[in-house]
This record gives C-alpha cells, structure tokens and sequence, in this order.
C-alpha cells in the first residue's frame, strides 16, 4: 500500500503534532525519536487521562461505595473493557489480567499456570528471538519443575525455522513465541503457530509487546490462548500490562502473588482466592496507568491499526531502501531485507563502528536509537553479534526521521572511517 | 560536532583501529580475569603476568565500543613493564580523572587542576567524564586490571 | 502538642489548596475526602512531576545512550535515592528495589529471601492486625515449604499482646509486623519489636504502607531489615511501591520475578541474574511513577514529616473527643480509645447501622469513607466484625472535615434509628 | 437527601429492623447454600426445603447491609409456598428490575414500562438501581437462591 491510501483518514503529522515529547530540541536539534521498540511517546491525550484521573477521580477501586471511589472503579473496569475490545477478546473483560507490564505477564503464565500444568519432562517451546521476558521465566520454573525448555531456530534470513516443526513439538505443552521480534522486525504467522500448537495438543502463549502497537491484534481470529503486552510500548503510561487468556484457562489458574484484592477469605489458618482476573491481581491495581491505557487504546483505535501498520510499513520499505542505497552495504540491516512480514525495526551494524558509538554519534543529531543487545541475547549470539544499533518506528515516525538518521549515519561513518 | 571530537580524539580512535596487547597468555601462571558492563554487552579479558612485583607482560581479548576498546589498548600500554605499585597509582590517577564529570572546583572553591601529563596518552581519555554513560566503558578495563592484581598470589 | 504550634511551618490549608481532587463537589457537596487510608490525594507537584516527565524525558531506561534515556534515568535512579534519604537508608540508594507496591514488596520478600532461607517448621511470626498483603504470601510460601506461619494476638484495648513475646519467638527466622495498623490505627513499636527479634536471632520485616506516610520513617534509627511501602499512600501515584532491605540482605538474595533488566547474561542453557536492586526489577520499571513518587517524597520533606503526624494526631485527638460526646456510645471507635500511639485512622462501628449503609448515607453528603474488611479479615474475626467504616486522615485533613462526618453520622444514625 | 430516600424505602427498613425467616432448617433434608459479597463481606446462608415442586419452607442466616438483609427477608416471604416455576419467574423478573439501571428506554426508543406489582413488596427495591454498588447486595439473595434450586435433586 502506498502512503497516499491512507491519507485521508490517517495523518503521521497529525500524531505527531499530539505528542508532546516530538517538541523537545535535544543537543540543538529537534529530537528524531526512533526508539519506540524499546517505548513509545504517548499522546496528549493518555497524559491528559492520567492527570485528570488524579485531579477528579482518584481513589482506591473495589469495595468503595462513595461516588469518587466507583468513578475510580468505572474506570478501572472500563479500560478492561476497552483492552478486550481492542483486542477482540471472545470472552470480554473478564479475560483481561492488569499486570505491570510484558514480563510480569510471562512470569504470572509461568509460575500460575505453568507450575499448576507443567512437570519433569514437559516442553515450553520457545524461540531463538525471544526476548528475555519470554526466555526466563521459563528457565526459572525449570530450576522447581524440571521441564524442558526448548528453542526454535531462527534461519539465516531471520525467520523462524519451521521446516522441522512437527518434531520440535514433541512433548510440548506450551509454545511461546513473539508475535514480532523487538531486534530482527520479523513478524511471526501466530495463526498458524496456533494451528501447530493446538494440533499437537499444546496451549500457544504469544509475546504482542511489539505487535499489539504496530499490527492489528485479534485473539480471536488468530486462535491464540495467551497474550501478553505492555503499556509503554503502545503509546500507554509505564507501570502497566495486561496479560489475556482464555475465561477457561483463567478459571483454572490458581492464584500468582497474594494479598489483598485476589482473596474471597482470610483466616489465620489459610486463604480462599478470588474468582475472574482480580484473583491474578494483588494489591491496589495500576489504577491512573489503566486510565493512560484506555486513552491510547482509544487514540490507536481511532487511528486505525491497519492504517497505522500501512504507515509503517512504507516507513520501512523506504528506510531500507535508502540505507542499503547511501552506504552500499557499510550499514547492514540484521532481519529481514525485504519488507514482507517484517515491521518497523532496524538493527544496525555499521560496518567498524561498535553500536554504542553508533548511539553516541547520532545523539548529536538528536537521533535516538537503542545500542544493545535488547533483552535477546540468545538471537544475538546466534548471529554472533554482541549488540546492534536499533532504529524503530511508531505512528508519528515520518521519512523526514529516515532522513536526519541517514545523515547521522553518514557521521558515523565518516569519523570512524 | 566538537562535543564528539572531545570523545573521540585521534589517539583513541588508533587505539580503537589498532589496539595494542591484543592476545592471550597461558593461564595459569598468567592470571586471567573477566570484565563485563552489562549496559551495553562489553566483554573484556584480561591475562596478568606479575613477576617479582613487576607486570611483565598484559594480554586482552573481548569486545566492545570504541571508548573500552581504547581504554584497555591504552591501559595496557600504560602497564606493561611497570612495578605494581606504580600501575596502582595509575589507576588511582585514571578513576580521579573519571570522577571529576562536572566537578571543576575543588571543597575549597579552587579549580580542580589535575595534571593529566603524568597520565600520557591515556589523558586523552579525560573528554569521556563530558558523557556520563560512557564512563563505564572506559573503566572497565581499570576495574578488571585491579581485579586482576588483587588476584595475583601473593609473591 | 497542639495545633497552633505548627501553624508557621506547616499548614494543611496550603496542603489543601495544593490538592486538585480536593476542589470536586460530590452529590452537591464539597467532598470530605477521609479515606487515605485506602489511598491518599496527590498534591499537583506530584500529578506535574508524571506528567511533565511524559512530555519532556520519556525513554526506557538503562542502556540508553541518546540524551533522553540518560534524562529518564537519571528521573529514574534519582528517585531512588531521594527515597533513600527519606528513610534513611544506611546503604543508600542501591538498597531500595521498586516495586509495585507493598503487596509485590512481600511477595518479594516471601519468594526471593524466604524460599531461600526457611524450610519445613521454621517460623513466620505476623500479627493478628496485619493487611492480607502481610499474611497471604507467607501462606503461600508455606504450601511450597512448610513453614509455619503463627500469629501474634491483639489485645482488647488493640494493641500487640508481647505479654507472651519470648515464647512467641521460638523459631521464628522473621519478624513481620505493620507499623501502623491500617483498620485500628494502632503504632507498633518497630524499634523495640526490632531489638526482639535480633535478641532471638531473627530478621525484621515492617509493613510500612501506612505509616511512612504519617510518621517520619528512620530504618537506620528503628534498626529493621526489611521496609515495604506503596507510593499511593504517600501522596504518590499508582503502580509503585518499594522494598527497602539492607544491603547485606539485598546481596544474598536470589531473583524474583524473571526477564529483561534483571540478568547479566542469558543463553539458551540458562542465565545469570544481576548485581544491585536491579536483580529484583524485570522488565520496564514504572518509570514515570518513580518521578511521581520523587516528587511526593520531596513535597512531605518540605512539610516535615513530624509536622505530619502532629498535625493528625491533633485532628485525631478532636475526633475522638466529639464523636464521643456527639453520639453517647452509637458509634464506638475499633481502636484505641486514648490518642497514645495511634494514627487518624478511626474505624466506626455504628450501632444499628452496617457500615456499607453508613457509608451510603456518607456519600450523600459528599463523605469519603470506606466500608469493609479492609483486607484484615482475621483482625475483623477478632472482633467479632464483618466490616466497619473507616475515616482517615490525611496531611490535607482539617477539623472541618471532622465537623461533616459527625453531621452525616448524624443522619446516619437517625434513619436508622 | 431524596436519593437516600429512594433507596432506604421504609419498608425495606422494616425488613432489615425485623428479617423474616431467620433460623435454619436441617439439611439434609434441607438444601443449604453459602451466597457471598467479597466486595463488602456480606455473608447469606439459604436454606430450602422443596416437596413436589413446591418450596415448603425457606430459612435465612448470614449478614450484611440493610439491602442485602432486607432483600433477603422479602425473598423468604415471596417465594415460600410457592411452586419451584413460579419461584423461577419471581427471581427473573427480579433480575430485570435489578438490570433497568439507568436505561429507561427500550432498543426502540419505547419507555420501559415494568410492571413492579407483579413483584409485590419487593418493587421496594426498585430504587436500588440508581445505586449501582448496592445492585450486588439485593442480587446476593436471589443468586444464592437460585443456586439452592439448581441443587435440589430433581425429583
Ligand atoms: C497496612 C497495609 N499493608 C499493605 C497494604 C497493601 O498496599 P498495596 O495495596 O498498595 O499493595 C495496605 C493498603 O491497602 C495497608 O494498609
Ligand atoms: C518482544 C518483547 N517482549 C517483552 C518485552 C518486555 O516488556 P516490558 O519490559 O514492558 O515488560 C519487550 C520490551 O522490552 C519486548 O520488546
């Protein structure tokens, strides 16, 4: 799709002029964000959400009967509801567990339902791209259960290696993949991994933390049993997540951590835990970060994530087109070269220049990208690389962004020739 | 770009291009002590041979940005040959010139005036406190050199 | 000491207008915002600080080389160390861990510290006045070790009984008591409940949620091991908590929850965890949240935290004088009578009237009570009590808001009749 | 304050005052079912004898707020004697009254006309709508019984 198409009802520029942190001027120029893979910039609007939760509404949710604290309840639930909608959750609200954030949600899939369903010999397969969140927690649950963890290889063009899938499945009880790579850009087929997991008897738990902000997300159609994301990451406040599942997966999973809020009744000689998400959810919730998280469920709803996945995409067709054109292969992109299937994510290798250098130079310009081995050590390892550059794009990226990191690039270059 | 130039001088950049002492030693008798800056992923090894109180001769390998790399090449340079005691001093003398950052004035109210000859070509390190993060880099070669002599047995 | 004393550096007027949520008009009233307990009111410096950061620092955290990650770290970092200088913590700002909140800080203590240094038959000694946040994760624990988890009676008059302490020690590995009672109001004395527990070789956990925010907090002075607390009851936001730990603790611990930020290295065999409180922090931390809660530790600096609790004990003083007098014995207050050593934290059992229609009656006049167990259900068991309706004070509290409660108790009482 | 007077009707008053049906029945025979209100505490024990179709006798412990209690106690009266259909339409139509909330207009725009007389006394509860936390506590009843006949043994 070219940009042209979506014009009329999706404006970059727009996005742009409603975020506050696109005006700062970093080292004299004006910032050129490129780091949303590791966190976005949220609009005005989930701010505004926050600030106003504070100033007119804040109070403890549950249990209040007094008019503030059920605003604050209504809209704690209704960001429930929001989230399930956003991602066509079958079962609605109650599928939807607050946690704080991606890790924390592999971590409650592992030690509730992993530790409940999982023991010596069971396999949780994972994937060489995995970020550390879906990497381990598994390893942590192996140190008491004794399950294998296993790993699907990533080819030599970044993809996932399948052709051997059917085998990698035996004795897997739970595959555990990204829905798209935070260092490579590659975007899995969760649909069919789906069908794989589920036609060898195994339960599929999916890593949206990239996903969810830059591709249309739909458990339902993609027949996924677990998701995971994280605010931050989709224009949403820090100090968030959410984790999905299927209402009976949920209602089977015993409790995660304990206190108040997950229990029906305490005595002093035990506990009976509560029933639908809150079970999962100890303590005062993430109550102003889940007003921020309705907000920019709303604003990327209204955006359109297909318009929004569009943009990007021709964000990237045109940022590795140029690359590979100004720096004849002095710049090498690690994932995928053509732009099927991948998103807005560029790990850089500049040929001489160690990432952190990368990183330091291109702050001059006021470009931010990430040096690092972003939480995906294994991947790095496999391609026997200890970190890259990483250049990624969110709604409000334009090719003006390409255009300052080119330039930057050229510094870099230049200075350590 | 003259912030950048203050970083990456021309020394530190044919430290980086061409670092010195690269290699290894046998181990033992070399001591071999690992460094790690788990920000940005540097390894580094360094191989010690300390002979009646002198560093005989000093190996590295590993990876890492230009600021480690140089650091180390220079490190080693600095060391190679010289009585532990003195090296001791010079990684007193290289950290004081990491921690100045934005210090110029001493308690005292009088300007800081550290005399960065007797550290020869390693004060060229002296732009890297103007960029905060880039401070682990260039100690951790220092940090993994002290490490090493406190596991030298002693003599 | 009385009220006029501390008229000329603190005053609650000033705490007042710095409040937005103190300007709503609820069922036509101004609101009469007596639940801090539950949840405090953030002044605007707090509400400016999350959102200022949104809009001018914004950037994931740690191995950031562009200049708005070091500016967020920096936010970051700093927080922890003004909360280190809030407390006082001997080993500075490497001692404190962010968390979620006070919930998470126990589950953390019980799953990091306590699998890996109790086992069948050692001893958890709690109170019978603890939050469910104190109680569950040592119950929790038990089910995976054995442990026993015993509990310290309440006397009639709502204190700790320590009649029976010496025999009460035996085998007890940790101390784990509240500070400040969140339903009777009740002051424990950490320091001597510290000397205790070191006397018996045994470490001290202190449930801080409500009395860091009431009383000025020295861990250095009252000598304990470990401090839990959560920023929204501190005039800071939602989503963050911290565990304080001496650092000599801190070193021993193994990790908590798994994934990014937390390890030094991972490969596909296992992995090693961190050095510091980050070993306890996976994933995005509340980045946000910490600048939230920097800003509110700052603004109680500025009060001075003893102007804080003489100015509560003040009101607390005058409440329970008039709502003796007021209603002759119909409400009777489940906690200390005389204001030694009690916070303003009046939990109302109102003769003839359940607390959730106490609490109705309340609302209409604009009352901010909670009713309910307030997540002690044994403390309630105790006393026979399904729930009360409990009011508290908070550094913005003002006897005018003392004068409309007993106004609406007064309804209250007469509708019921 | 005419809100708390829709809500607290005297009525309902009466039936918190003085609850009907307290006590409890032998069970077995007696079906005995714990309802529970975690968000406020609220503890109902119902317990049902049914004979031929019929509940024969209903008795109540447990409790709770006024709504809850009164609801309770106005339930014990509605449905005792009454045959288990009939019972069934009396807890449906309770249900839809509790579900109004603030709708008073129907998909076609009509105004939603229930016919509380239907309901007898219990259309006293009808002003807990506009409270929406309170729905719970006049619905504790109702699900439990309800819950009591799904496990009476079919006969
Ligand atoms: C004494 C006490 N401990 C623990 C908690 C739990 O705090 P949080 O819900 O913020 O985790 C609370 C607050 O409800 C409390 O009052
Ligand atoms: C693919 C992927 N998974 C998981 C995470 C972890 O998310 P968080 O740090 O918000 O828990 C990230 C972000 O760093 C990610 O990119």
């Amino acid at each position: 799709m070219a940009l042209g198409e979506h014009v009329t009802t999706f404006s970059a520029r727009q996005v742009r002029a409603d975020t506050p942190m696109l005006r700062r001027v970093v080292n004299g120029r004006a910032i050129t964000y490129l780091d949303s893979a590791s966190s976005s910039l949220p609009p005005r609007a989930v701010i505004e959400a926050i600030s106003r939760y504070y100033e007119l509404h804040h109070a403890n949710v549950h249990r209040g009967v007094y008019t503030t604290a059920n605003e604050a309840t209504a809209i704690f639930e209704g960001a429930r509801e929001a989230i399930a909608a956003f991602i066509n959750a079958p079962g609605g609200a109650d599928e939807i567990v607050f946690t704080h954030g991606t890790t924390e949600s592999f971590n409650l899939i592992a030690r509730s339902w992993g530790a409940a369903n999982l023991g010596a010999g069971d396999v949780v397969l994972v994937s060489e791209m995995e970020h550390h969140a879906n990497i381990v927690p598994w390893f942590q649950l192996r140190e008491t259960t004794g399950i294998e963890v296993r790993f699907i290889p990533v080819t030599d063009d970044f993809r996932l290696d399948l052709s051997n899938i059917d085998e990698l499945m035996r004795g897997v009880k739970l595959l555990s993949v990204t829905g798209m790579s935070n260092v490579l850009g590659t975007i899995n087929p969760i649909a069919e991994l789906a069908g794989i997991a589920h036609r060898h008897g195994a339960l599929i738990a999916v890593d949206a933390a990239q996903s969810v902000a830059h591709l249309a997300t739909d458990v339902r159609a993609s027949n996924v049993d677990f998701l995971a994301f994280s605010g931050h990451k989709m224009l949403g406040p820090t100090g968030i997540g959410v984790l999905w599942a299927r209402r009976e997966i949920l209602a089977d999973m015993p409790p995660f951590l304990g206190g108040g809020g997950m229990i029906l009744d305490v005595r002093t000689d035990g506990y009976v835990p509560a029933a639908g998400p809150t079970r999962f959810e100890a303590g005062t919730p993430a109550i102003a970060e889940s007003a921020g998280l309705a907000a920019a469920v709303r604003y990327l709803s209204a955006l359109g994530m297909d318009h929004v996945a569009a943009h990007e995409h021709d964000l990237t067709i045109d940022a590795l087109t140029r690359l590979e054109s100004e720096f004849s292969g002095r710049v090498r992109i690690i994932g995928p070269a053509d732009a099927h299937a991948r998103g807005g994510v560029l790990s850089l290798d500049v040929e001489g220049v160690h990432p952190h250098d990368v990183a330091q130079i291109l702050d001059q310009y006021g470009v931010c990208v990430r040096p690092g081995h972003h939480c995906a050590k294994p991947l790095m390892r496999r391609f026997g690389l200890a970190a890259t550059a990483r250049a990624s794009f969110g709604p409000y990226s334009l090719t003006s962004d390409t255009d300052v990191l080119i330039e930057a690039l050229g510094e870099a270059v230049s200075l350590f020739g | 770009m003259s912030n950048l130039d203050d970083l990456y001088r021309e020394i530190i950049l044919d430290h980086y291009r061409t670092p010195r002492n690269r290699g290894e030693l046998a181990s033992p008798p070399a001591v071999r002590v690992e460094g790690f800056n788990p920000l940005c992923g540097d390894e580094l090894v360094v191989y010690l041979n300390v002979d009646n109180g002198v560093v005989t001769d000093i190996k590295l390998s590993g990876h890492g940005c230009s600021i480690s790399q140089a650091s180390s090449s220079m490190m080693s340079v600095a060391v190679k040959g010289k009585a532990v005691v003195e090296v001791h001093a010079i990684i007193d003398r290289f950290k004081e010139m990491m921690t100045l950052k934005e210090r110029s004035l001493d308690d005292q109210g009088e300007p800081i005036i550290l005399d960065l000859r007797t550290l020869g070509e390693i004060a060229a390190l002296a732009g890297v406190v103007k960029f905060p993060v880039r401070i682990k880099c260039a100690t951790l070669a220092w940090n993994t050199l002290a490490q090493a002599l406190a596991d030298v047995a002693p003599s």
